[in-house]
């Protein structure tokens, strides 16, 4: 069973056991506000392929701060109903062809923001206030699309001195990958910490890792800095190069030929269903 | 080491127990109270070796509860710095929180400031750490002070730290549950921001509470705290000592002769 | 390797340098403009290998200059996570960032969106990253984008995703520095919000330039754009190119024919 | 001479160089508003005592959230005009002496603050906004005494949800004491992170560290997430066990007797002289 991040134990008390891949992702409700690290910055390609398998709806997605391979192929897979993201983009391999082509057919939302704009919403949920503000944004049309921004005069500026308020954003649930948890469900995800923000902000916080061992992180000064506790993490699943094909800090790098490869077969609906039927679903591709 | 005669309890020795196993046992109850939101991570700040045990007896017990006990010695829970356990708690993540008072009033406002003129120009308190914060918004607070004195527990506080209650429309979590002395255990009723007596500690009468307590206070019929039972001591004197002997070995060793070392 | 023979410049093939090396080293003279705020701490976002080598170049040559490398392929410059850039900048600590756009328009616009109903249903471009904060907050930006062409810079871009200029009272560190093209060099003034002709690079007209330009702007007698100096493509081709190699490797091995593994 | 924040060097290019702990001491101008953090979070106490040895006067110091050993021994040496802080506090060994006698006497101004305040001033710094929200506070006389901070109705709530906004807080100098610095200036402190958010959010950032050891490191997935670049600290001197009596993660714990016996002879002037010839001027104790 999952373990419960608000149910944890006193340290040392109870081990952490992991769940499958499988009942990870069919832990997902269909409609959630899931939020997902692009492809620099620890993606759970793993859990994005699960949810497919699952045959998850509806989902909104948040890109943290922006969108990558991940948010891709859960689109092409009509997984998605809803986008809110900076950008969405395969780095070198180019546009998203799944995104665009989705939002040209109108079968998907876009909700357009700005890298900082997300970490602040984030850091706003992470600290508990309804909102937080931030520089810039005015005179953007990200501004005037997003009525949920609020533009208010700086109390402590000069009249004329307005300034952008971003509401709270609480995620319904948080994926990400990281190196490693620990006996007690702590994970170690190293520089990275715009994913412990987004745990922290989050109501539920899955994560896949390479490998579980044994110990607790938060004992050890030189592992701790790097990890998140396991306070804000619901559950783990191991999935050896669940990132794949995104880089894993040193444990791996990004595999830029099988983007390449997938940005050229997700051009057409026929090439992303030949590319899913072999990648994520595992047949055998049609020679 | 062996325990220290003096203070160490005994079946022989008045009631088998110390006056801080009481008072442990005593807010282990009050954490698992089942009127109340449950206590899945409680947080425990600076020197408080009651609250401590109490928490370790609650998880001893085999409850599910996160601690995160701020001045644990080596390491600590966090991460993030400092301001972790106030996002936590900001998150609505800390379900229970204890706190004391240089001063504490019948409104349960509490003061850590000082007495006289501000900034405590009579009595100078060490300051209001982060109670101001945490008092409104962890699910629950527990107030803890051994003192129970007229000097302690003022009819109104100096200087207000942290507010026992808020008014309308401002977002507060939680309140105090209840007040803990070392002559009893206060009840707190937010709606009438005012205590009862809920139970007096042996030797102690309704009578001898007033007389000691500088704030009114509604009194029905306080019964006894009840005393530890024998598997509260054994919890305590073992392995809940066993936890607490790293991160207070003054505290283990003079109540249960154990000290770091042990 | 050995260089790539089609695009290896040498003294016998046309101008001696590739249009890439004179986009470096003009970027590289912008950043050390000496009538601009001095650039000691630069950020270079994604997929930007000739700000890289500009900034490389800048470095190289003694300047004292920290270079955050958002995309730096093992490790990166930050331990707090993606928000560090934005925070840095927030401090007023980013001296200099580059943009460019899928449109850019004559009052130094940027869109990122698209084309077409909002958002981008035309040409969806891929979105906005952190061009709305990063533009008005930086010290100075130089806006970078080798296609020069009606269809990007454009008299008004469909979509706004970072203003040129903001209005009175709006808080703003700093504005497009310049804009450098695959044809030319315009300097941007924030009072008139208007590009000027600053430079032609080699085999441009005043007249070429305006008719590439979807833009309205001012020129006077521009003069070509300064060629690189032996000792910068000395360097750029040398140690520039050493650093550079293991996070870009097709752009090295392209113009310099030098692969990660050279 | 002192290595400057903000004109550091592109990666690997400017080896940085540690200066004396009494030149940092100089550096650091009388009245400066300088951010210290307390006993249990990596104080520079070495730092202290070389501010008392240069004669520092009219500094206005900052608890990071709270003040201890440190902030106590600067104001009994006059070196002190105000201080900001939530508490001061020699933990176990009671109040602060020297603190308590300098409030009475009014040769110090005393502004109180609460723990995640200061953390939230500090934050608005960091994120470079002039303001950051707070829920709690009301109904505080903290707050009361803070003409500076306000309350506003919450733009995201229902009329009548005020909540307590907080100006961006960036102290002169902040001081602390790290585990280490590598060749280029980065700073590894651990899981401390509020030392973190402390540099980035002050103007200059002194760090007295153990020791500097060879490489970076930023380059280390290990090291990289306890570390703050060198582009927020404006100088390093080696201070080996800097922190005393604070302890220093797992180098070096905590000498509670060492406090127990300055808070015994700090109760009066006089024995608080005679400590200070002693431990600070390193005079042989009077018998």
């Amino acid at each position: 069973m999952a373990k419960r991040g608000a149910v944890g134990s006193a340290q040392g008390d109870a081990p952490m056991t992991p769940i499958s891949l499988e009942a990870m992702a069919a832990s997902v409700p269909d409609g959630a506000l899931l939020a997902l690290p692009p492809d620099n910055s620890l993606p759970s390609v793993a859990l994005a392929m699960a949810l497919i398998r699952g045959g998850a709806r509806g989902l909104r997605l948040l890109g943290v701060p922006v969108s990558g391979f991940a948010t891709d192929i859960l689109i092409g897979a009509g997984c998605v109903a809803e986008v809110q993201t900076s950008a969405v983009s395969l780095g070198e391999a180019g546009f998203a062809p799944r995104f665009t082509a989705a939002l040209k057919a109108g079968t998907i939302t876009v909700r357009d923001a700005t890298c900082p704009a997300i970490h602040t919403m984030l850091q706003a949920a992470e600290k508990g206030v309804p909102f937080m503000p931030l520089r810039g944004l005015i005179g953007s049309d990200i501004l005037a699309h997003r009525p949920d921004w609020v533009v208010q005069q700086n109390p402590f500026g000069p009249l004329g001195d307005v300034i952008v308020l971003l509401p709270a954003l609480s995620p319904e649930v948080a994926a990400f990958h990281a190196v490693m948890a620990d006996s007690y469900g702590n994970v170690w995800l190293g520089r990275r910490r715009e994913c412990a923000t987004l745990a922290h902000a989050s109501q539920r916080a899955l994560v896949t890792v390479e490998r579980v061992v044994e110990g607790n992180f938060l004992e050890d000064e030189r592992l701790a800095p790097g990890t998140i506790s396991a306070t804000y993490i619901e559950a783990v699943a191991i999935a050896q190069r669940g990132a794949r094909p995104a880089a894993l800090l040193d444990e791996y790098g990004f595999d830029a030929a099988y983007v390449a490869e997938y940005a050229s077969m997700a051009k057409t609906d026929a090439g992303f269903g030949e590319w899913m039927a072999c990648e994520v679903f595992g047949q055998v591709r049609a020679a | 080491m062996t325990p220290a005669d003096v203070t160490a309890p005994g079946p022989s020795s008045g009631p088998g127990f110390a006056p801080e196993e009481l008072l442990a046992v005593t807010l282990a109850r009050l954490i698992l109270d089942p009127t109340a939101r449950p206590a899945r991570h409680i947080a425990v700040g600076a020197a408080s070796p009651i609250p401590a045990a109490a928490c370790w007896l609650v998880a001893k017990l085999g409850h599910p509860v996160r601690l995160s006990l701020l001045h644990k010695r080596s390491g600590n829970p966090f991460t993030e710095g400092t301001r972790e356990l106030f996002d936590l708690t900001g998150q609505g993540r800390i379900d229970l929180f204890f706190l004391g008072g240089g001063q504490i009033d019948g409104q349960a406002n509490l003061n850590l400031i000082g007495t006289g003129d501000w900034p405590g120009m009579g009595v100078r308190f060490p300051g209001s750490f982060g109670s101001a914060f945490m008092y409104p918004m962890a699910h629950r607070t527990i107030l803890f002070r051994e003192e129970h004195s007229p000097r302690v527990l003022v009819q109104r506080v100096a200087h207000v730290s942290a507010p026992g209650v808020s008014p309308p429309g401002v977002f507060r979590r939680g309140h105090a549950q209840a007040l803990v002395t070392g002559k009893c255990v206060f009840a707190f009723d937010p709606v009438a921001a005012r205590f009862t007596l809920a139970s007096l500690h042996p030797g102690e009468t309704v009578h001898s509470i007033r007389a000691a307590t500088g704030f009114d206070f509604d009194a029905g019929a306080a019964p006894q705290t009840a005393p530890p039972g024998d598997a509260e001591l054994a919890l305590l004197r073992g392995p809940v000592c066993d936890e607490m002997a790293e991160t207070y070995p003054e505290f283990c060793g003079r109540i249960w002769g154990r000290g770091q070392a042990a």
